[in-house]
């Protein structure tokens, strides 16, 4: 292409403030306000890009976001972002992006021989080979994968990086009463009458400016009501900003480039933006695209649309090519034209496919200088690398033929014209079908009672002119030999919609899907209705009973970086407990328990994380141990029925338990699956402290309101989450209450005082506690609660106080050893799927009383004694056996035979001086001291005999605890 | 009509493409037939399939009320996959995987089955376990698995952090070699195409709108192209399960409709050679033969007839892929849309004979059906042309809920918004 | 026997705050224009909900105003010099004020009409003041902070993704945020990243109170 | 999606959690009845209606309450919501 920039003129371009970028490594120069496109096409430039299958070269075709070829990478900060169409990047100095999809590079791409394969690669060839044998050696998926490998390099369009991006992304939330979508006029007078009113107005446009086709089209009014607008107190305008879905309740995202356009950041300053608007009415002014023609190398590079033209010459002073013809369907090419010729373009024709044409485009014409040929059509273009000439012949517009011999024009630039489509997109996002007008032959959009109005050409308000039809012929295609793009990133030619259409797809959903046309990152934005329209052709129907496929969001492509906006890396929430810090500089290894942060264990000496937790439940054994159970979730519980409610979500008593008690309680849920469990101790006649386990604080506080806000609104009790509130810290060990006795004043801790699941308060270096003596390893242990913001100083204290006994903080790994020798159970066994007889706790399921859950618990299938039960598993030759081994009866590691069920934990026992477990086995206690192995295929291949035990391995009688 | 090959297209492209005749034809709807299935997509076409391949039984009409495969079987992320925990599901979808593996010879249609493998990513030393229970369960049930190290996973996905958020690093991952993605919309067309050529009618734009009765039993269907009698009429309408048993007088049953989201980015050259799934959320993500990354995430979680979500799924679904990938946060979404779902109270499927005389049901298959589309077809015709389950589908029975006997692979309950 | 504690009263010489390390005083950010917003902990207050049995609302709302002074009514949020007060569920209330006996004082007032939960340590109160203060919360709450929308002292319970969160306009450019104490520190630190585009300044503890 | 909470006006979507079917709530079996047939169609058996459906939300990213919601599910179009109260439903 020969296009070039103007001495003067271009709305938004500074003279004389030069930018230098680079594209594929060659360095241009262009103004400051230019887009890549629009520097290109100054530069000269015609081919920009590859098509996706055939791999022809291609240029710019739009000036918008509808541009459909000319795609490049920006390698901005390491991250590289491909598939940025040229027509919306803002030049920058610095500015680096190169060409996609070729190899070796733009001028000669390789992969263009696919052309070559002509018709052979038509729509949906690929579905009816690459099958390959059906049998050996190339049966099944193989042949086909060989040649997907292929198919894969040669699709996609640019590059991936796999740098992290470290750019920032921000999200907003803004509310407004009238969002206005589109900042051209149209939209302008809607955003000044709500901001009359007095209405809370935001207003976003894609482009840098406001003004859009009125800006570049030269409204003598625009620029009056932007400076209106811009003094409005009340309205926002969001520039460079597009509106690209509209979900229920009009909650509208946008996405906002903050600084793509620059170099250089401010502090904090982020790339892109989301907003996320709630506006009570959103007025949709987003204009409409102009559809190209159909007919035979209209992809060649020169080849634009004419509105494109006209953008290119006001806004940025660039024309695309010193000999210009024009081919269309309807009048606004003839607005096109004279503008053009405003700019002392050389229109040297305009090809008009109808053979009536009125007064007023006739009289345009012959002002622009450019000679009418009506009822002819473009049949072929020529040249290398641009465009060079056309052929042009009469044109039967019934037939879709040309009806005589052609003759060519030489030229350097056709410019198109097929009509224009309203740019409905958003206003269909919530589903209705658009309607078609069969006087402006566009799709408008659906009514579908939504609080959202449309105004401007977006609503069919076409203004092209005095004298000038809104209408076009209804023509979109020249039937002639050669290839002719109907969508032309996606390489569907008029011919792949016949084909699709003679192999039974008849909907336009199906043309979609078996052709890809307007699938591509334009999403059909210029394809669509000449697409639809051949297929209505082909079916002899009416364009407005094929419709049109549905729009879905977004609008136009979004980063998912703006969609994610805050939420990853270092902001993702997680929750830290008092002890924290403390546990970091000790030398905890921490690890994520849902969103918290809990010690894994605290290695010493270079220990593994295994030699580490090993010491530490020794200690606990032992001596004695300390261990933080902040995270344990923690429900208040108060009021008149506090007791009565507590009976119905457990499934033991709570009623008589003694106030200063606490005791163990277990959950269904109401299908009588076990839930959850956790102590509740009895504070007052009237309150009660919940404690959850620390993965189903959240469900069970829901649980609980559930019931009491829907299910039994007549029980007085009142809820409060206070996990937070308390530090809690277990002390265990043989030792626990030497340590005790040695810090707690204002209480005693003797066994009298307090036996096991008593509560008392007392003091700990100044700060009030509460202790409740509960044991979850098995050992004689205390649970110490504290208020959260004292919860380190008495740790501190706890572990002062230790010394003499050789106190050791431990973690997860060994309060997991703790309990499983204990056979306490946790989530591994608490799957959901288990029932309290599975887990040996039916002896608290009540008789006495109904509980959520009572009813459905002994349905048939949860009651079989073959049921996967909860049993002990030692390893009889001290073999190391894993978590999530299944349990199997074969000695054959290779012929292991049917799961029998599966280790749900696991741990070295220093009590039993080997490795033990807990295990889901089916009939599981009738496999008492039954000999069976735990077998790991997928991660360790140990096959490790295993004896079945009683689930609890220590202890049995619990002389330990309640010594 | 000819055998599609790659002889067949070149012959074809040398006569400018224009001898292919339709994949299937549109014939107007019989009075009668031995079999109606109503539901044209995936589950329908191949159920129909495989009453005349399997069973003899040709004389049948797949009822579609939109175009042909304009449900779910057009709308998912294509991941073809058999890892399940409980066995009665792994010895289902097993038996799928292996159809699969054949499918596209058995249908004479390229479906592009890849078996790229799947591999489920885990973050924490409890998940670890998790996934080795799972993958134990599988290896034992006869289905393939393997654990893959962070050091092969860095390889395979570049893009991948490792290090994740530090709170959630990449521990490792648990794959099954043999999964993998095909081409949804071909399946349909496959199916259409190969149970057409047996004698199937497929009649589009054809939309039930009453039962047939005779006393209790099921005896034909009133249509928008008028009414059809049948011995038998087997009901595979996924998301709309309830509203077309409704018809037939039976007012609740235990599935719920529910959206599911998925999205697809702009496609770029091959960056991602596998499914993925991440374990600190719920994420599903491959790249798709185009170049575009398909992935989704949670059900929206409200009732849902609407084929289209909500802004809260998509921003938790984005961030995820982020969090895994931080590179792609610079490849931009190009599409996104809805599928309703078929959520059952235990997460998995329901192929049954009633719940009415007559009558046939194929549902609840939450946003699992695609995979199962073969076996599910396979186990469906077996049991309309039997009148008795197949083995594979014993469990898949609709008293089981009553009777306990659920198959919660997430142990989630009778939530059907959380399976 | 036990008796339940009526509070836990944040003791000064041993409380720690969850964000004591994050706290340090300072400007940060963009300061091309300066800082345009304040960040500060209100560490060691009394914090208390109160809630209303069915039908007692008033009688609460009247108890509340009687132990504190603040003119809060079913319908009224109220911001006094001592206190502050705000219905952010139905029946509902959050107090909190700088006396610690704030709890006892409540529970006393509220006798059989409501009941009293002592969240001293529970919750992080964090303020947010200036000009730039609710353009910052915008990024994290998708509330709608036009005063016409939320007057100065009203309060409200929202999110931001896990966080819960009660936000009370102290003024109009001053907002109180309680958050819960363990997702204090990760939610402090989006709220300064958030700020950071425009600038912004953490001022250092009162007198008085904990440093550290 | 937003959602008019009775007590804290709008507000998004994401700030609730879904129950369901508010007229199966109100259908639940007595508390220890035992009625395993009504059991089972409480625990396990929906309506899901295409159309106007009265379903329970909470709000519990903001004021916790139950609200009963009256939804259309095909069009998601809310035209009722107030906090909930079990007489609503029966």
């Amino acid at each position: 292409m020969s296009g070039y920039r103007r001495p003067s003129g271009g709305k938004v371009i500074e003279r004389g403030k030069s930018i230098t970028f680079t594209f594929d490594g060659k360095q241009y120069f262009g103004l400051a306000g230019d887009t890549l496109a629009s520097a290109l096409i100054a530069g000269g430039v015609s081919v920009v890009g590859r098509s996706f299958k055939y791999h022809r070269p291609r240029g710019i075709v739009a000036a918008g976001v509808d541009e459909p070829n000319a795609l490049v990478t920006v390698l901005g900060d390491g991250a590289r972002e491909p598939n940025i169409r040229a027509t919306e990047i803002e030049i920058h100095d610095g500015l680096v992006c190169e060409s996609q999809n070729r190899f070796p590079s733009l001028d000669f791409d390789m992969r263009a021989l696919n052309q070559l394969g002509g018709d052979a690669l038509a729509a949906g060839f690929y579905y009816k080979t690459f099958m390959g044998p059906a049998r050996w050696p190339f049966g099944g998926t193989r042949t086909w994968m060989a040649f997907e490998r292929q198919i894969r390099r040669a699709a996609g369009l640019g590059r991936a990086g796999t740098e992290s991006d470290t750019s920032r992304y921000d999200r907003v939330n803004a509310h407004c009463d009238t969002l206005v979508v589109g900042g051209g006029k149209p939209g302008i007078v809607q955003a000044l009458e709500a901001a009359r009113k007095r209405r809370r107005v935001i207003v976003c446009e894609i482009d840098p400016t406001l003004g859009g086709y009125a800006s570049w089209s030269g409204d003598p009014d625009i620029s009056a009501m932007i400076t209106q607008l811009q003094a409005m107190d009340n309205v926002q305008i969001l520039t460079r900003t597009t509106a690209w879905g509209i979900y229920d309740g009009n909650a509208v995202a946008a996405l906002e480039r903050v600084s793509d356009h620059r170099r250089d950041r401010a502090p904090g300053e982020a790339r892109q933006r989301m907003w996320i608007i709630r506006a009570g009415h959103v007025a949709l002014a987003t204009g409409a695209f102009e559809r190209p023609l159909v007919f035979p190398g209209n992809d060649r590079p020169g080849v634009m649309l004419a509105s494109a033209a006209q953008r290119y010459a006001a806004m940025y002073g660039v024309l695309p090519g010193k000999r210009i013809a024009i081919v269309t369907n309807n009048d606004s090419a003839y607005t096109s034209a004279i503008a053009l010729k405003a700019r002392d373009a050389n229109v040297i024709t305009i090809i008009d496919l109808r053979s009536e044409v009125s007064g007023g485009a006739r009289s345009i014409a012959s002002v622009a200088g450019a000679r009418l040929r009506t009822g002819q059509a473009v049949v072929a273009t020529a040249g290398t690398g641009g465009l060079d000439s056309i052929q042009v012949a009469p044109f039967d517009h019934r037939t879709r033929r040309p009806t005589g011999r052609s003759e060519g024009i030489s030229c350097d630039c056709l410019l198109m014209s097929g009509g224009w489509s309203p740019a409905i997109h958003l206003a269909s996002h919530a589903g209705g079908a658009p309607r078609w007008d069969d006087t402006l032959k566009a799709f408008l959009a659906p009514e579908d009672g939504r609080d959202l109005s449309l105004h401007g050409a977006a609503a069919g308000d076409f203004v092209f002119g005095a004298g000038l039809s809104p209408a076009p012929a209804p023509v979109y295609e020249v039937r002639a030999p050669g290839k002719a793009f109907v969508d032309f990133q996606h390489d569907v030619t008029a011919d792949d919609v016949r084909l699709a259409h003679r192999e039974g797809f008849h909907s336009v959903e199906h043309v979609k899907r078996y052709t890809t046309l307007g699938m591509a990152t334009d999403q059909g934005k210029t394809s669509s209705l000449p697409g639809q329209a051949i297929l209505a052709d082909a079916l002899g129907r009416p364009l407005e009973q094929v419709g049109t496929t549905r729009f879905r969001p977004p609008f136009t492509p979004v980063s998912l970086g703006s969609i994610a906006a805050e939420r990853f890396g270092d902001l993702h929430p997680e929750r830290i407990t008092p002890i924290h810090d403390w546990h970091v500089k000790n030398g905890a290894r921490m690890v994520a328990a849902g969103h918290w942060q809990r010690p894994e264990c605290y290695n010493r000496w270079k220990e593994s994380v295994e030699q580490a937790y090993i010491r530490e439940a020794k200690t606990v054994r032992r001596g004695v141990g300390i261990v933080d159970v902040s995270t344990l979730g923690k429900i208040d519980i108060q009021g008149p029925d506090a007791a009565a409610f507590l009976d119905r979500v457990y499934t033991n008593g709570f009623a008589r338990l003694p106030v200063g008690k606490s005791r163990y309680g277990l959950m269904l849920r109401e299908d009588g699956f076990v839930f959850d469990d956790g102590t509740t101790w009895r504070l007052a006649p009237d309150r009660y402290l919940m404690t959850t386990t620390t993965a189903n604080a959240g469900p069970v506080m829901q649980h609980l309101e559930y019931y009491l806000n829907v299910i039994w609104p007549d029980i007085r009790v009142h809820l409060t989450s206070v996990t937070d509130q308390w530090a809690a810290m277990a002390v265990a060990g043989p030792h626990s209450r030497d340590v005790l006795a040695a810090i707690v004043i204002d209480t005693d801790v003797d066994n009298l005082t307090l036996p096991p699941m008593g509560i008392v308060h007392g003091r700990i270096a100044e700060v009030p506690v509460m202790i409740c003596r509960l044991s979850f390893s098995g050992e004689r242990a205390y649970e110490v609660y504290c208020g959260a913001h004292h919860g380190a100083h008495v740790w501190n204290a706890l572990i002062a106080a230790g010394e003499p006994w050789g106190i050791l903080p431990y973690g997860l790994e060994a309060l997991g050893a703790l309990r499983i020798e204990k056979g306490h159970v946790t989530g591994a066994e608490i799957d959901g799927r288990t029932t309290a007889r599975d887990l040996n706790l039916d002896w608290m399921l009540s008789t006495k009383k109904p509980f959520i859950g009572s009813a459905m618990m002994d349905r048939l299938g949860l009651v079989p004694i073959t049921r996967q039960a909860l049993v002990g598993v030692v390893s009889i030759n001290g073999e190391k056996f894993h978590g999530g081994s299944h349990i199997v009866e074969s000695a054959n590691p290779k012929k292991p035979g049917p799961s029998l069920g599966h280790v749900t934990a696991m741990c070295y026992s220093p009590v039993h001086d080997r490795y033990i477990g807990l295990a889901l086995v089916s009939s599981g206690r009738a496999r008492l001291g039954a000999r069976l192995y735990a077998t790991d295929p997928v991660r360790s291949a140990s096959h490790v005999p295993v004896e079945i035990v009683r689930h609890v391995m220590v202890d049995p009688s619990g002389d330990r605890m309640h010594g | 009509m000819a055998e599609y090959s790659a002889l067949q297209v070149i012959r074809n492209a040398l006569g400018g493409n224009e001898h292919w005749k339709p994949l299937w034809r549109k014939p107007d709807p019989k009075p009668a037939y031995n079999v109606i299935i109503v539901g044209g997509g995936g589950h329908g076409l191949a159920t129909a399939y495989y009453l005349a391949s399997e069973h003899g039984i040709a004389n049948v009409a797949v009822l579609e009320k939109g175009w042909l495969g304009s449900g779910n079987i057009g709308r998912n992320t294509t991941i073809v996959r058999s890892n399940y925990l409980l066995p009665e599901n792994a010895a289902f979808y097993e038996h799928s995987m292996k159809m699969w593996e054949t499918l596209s010879h058995e249908l004479n249609y390229n479906v592009m089955f890849s078996q790229r493998g799947i591999i489920n990513l885990f973050h924490t030393p409890a998940q670890e376990d998790e996934a080795a229970r799972r993958g134990n369960a599988m290896l034992l049930n006869g289905v393939d698995a393997r654990f893959v190290r962070p050091e092969e996973l860095g390889k395979r996905m570049p893009a991948l952090d490792l290090a994740g958020s530090s709170r959630l690093p990449v521990l490792g991952g648990l794959e099954q070699p043999r999964a993998g993605t095909a081409r949804h919309d071909a399946v349909a067309w496959g199916y259409a195409r190969a149970a057409d050529r047996r004698g199937v009618d497929i009649i589009e734009n054809c939309e039930v709108t009453g039962f047939i009765r005779d006393g209790t039993r099921v005896t034909g269907v009133n249509t928008t192209r008028g009414d059809i009698y049948a011995r038998k009429i087997g009901v595979a309408v996924a998301g709309s399960t309830s509203r077309v048993l409704a018809m037939a007088g039976i007012d609740a049953l235990p599935i719920e409709s529910h959206v599911l989201q998925a999205f697809v980015t702009e496609s770029v050259k091959p960056c991602l050679d596998c499914v993925v799934t991440y374990g600190g959320g719920h994420l599903y993500i491959s790249q798709s033969d185009k170049g575009g990354l398909v992935f989704g995430g949670d059900i929206d979680g409200y009732n849902s007839y609407a084929q289209r979500g909500n802004l809260p799924i998509v921003e938790d679904v984005m961030s995820e892929v982020v969090e895994l990938f931080p590179a792609f946060a610079k490849l931009r979404l190009l599409r996104s849309w809805g599928g309703v779902m078929d959520m059952s109270m235990d997460g998995s499927p329901i192929i049954t004979a009633g719940p009415l005389p007559g009558m046939y049901l194929n549902a609840g298959w939450c946003y699992g059906g695609f995979k199962a589309t073969p076996a599910s077809g396979f186990c469906f015709a077996h049991t309309i042309a039997t009148d008795e389950p197949h083995p594979l589908n014993a469990a898949f029975s609709l008293d089981r809920f009553y009777r306990g006997y659920v198959l919660d692979e997430k142990g989630q309950g009778a939530t059907p918004w959380k399976h | 026997m036990a008796e339940p504690f009526i509070s836990t009263p944040v003791m000064a010489a041993t409380a720690q705050s969850p964000i004591a390390d994050a706290l340090l005083p300072g400007e940060y950010g963009n300061l091309a224009i300066g800082a345009q917003v304040a960040l500060s902990e209100r560490f060691g207050l009394a914090i208390c909900d109160v809630c209303a049995w069915p039908g007692l609302e008033t009688k609460t709302a009247n108890a509340i105003k009687r132990a504190t002074g603040l003119a809060v009514t079913k319908r009224r949020d109220a911001v006094g010099e001592a206190a502050q007060g705000f219905q952010h569920a139905p029946g509902r209330w959050t107090v909190i004020a700088e006396d610690p006996s704030l709890a006892e004082r409540l529970t006393r007032a509220v006798s059989a009409n409501a009941t009293v939960v002592d969240l001293a340590h529970g919750r992080t109160c964090l303020r947010i003041a200036g000009e730039a203060g609710t353009s910052v919360l915008a990024k994290l709450f998708a509330i709608d902070f036009a005063e016409k929308a939320f007057p100065v002292a009203k309060g409200l319970a929202t999110s931001h993704h896990a966080v819960l969160a009660q936000i009370q306009r102290v003024d109009a450019q001053t907002f109180d945020l309680l958050v819960f104490r363990s997702y204090a520190r990760t939610f402090f630190h989006a709220l300064t990243r958030a700020s950071e585009e425009f600038g912004y300044r953490i001022v250092p503890p009162r007198a008085g109170e904990p440093e550290t | 999606m937003i959602i008019p909470c009775p007590f804290c006006g709008p507000r998004d979507l994401a700030e609730f959690t879904y129950h369901g079917d508010a007229a199966r709530a109100a259908a639940r079996p007595a508390h220890g009845s035992t009625d395993q047939e009504a059991w089972d169609r409480h625990v396990y058996d929906r309506r899901n209606p295409a159309g106007s459906h009265a379903e329970i939300w909470q709000h519990a990213g903001g004021c916790r309450s139950h609200l009963r919601v009256v939804r259309d599910t095909r069009t998601h179009e809310i035209t009722e919501t107030t906090l909930y109260a079990p007489e609503v439903s029966q």
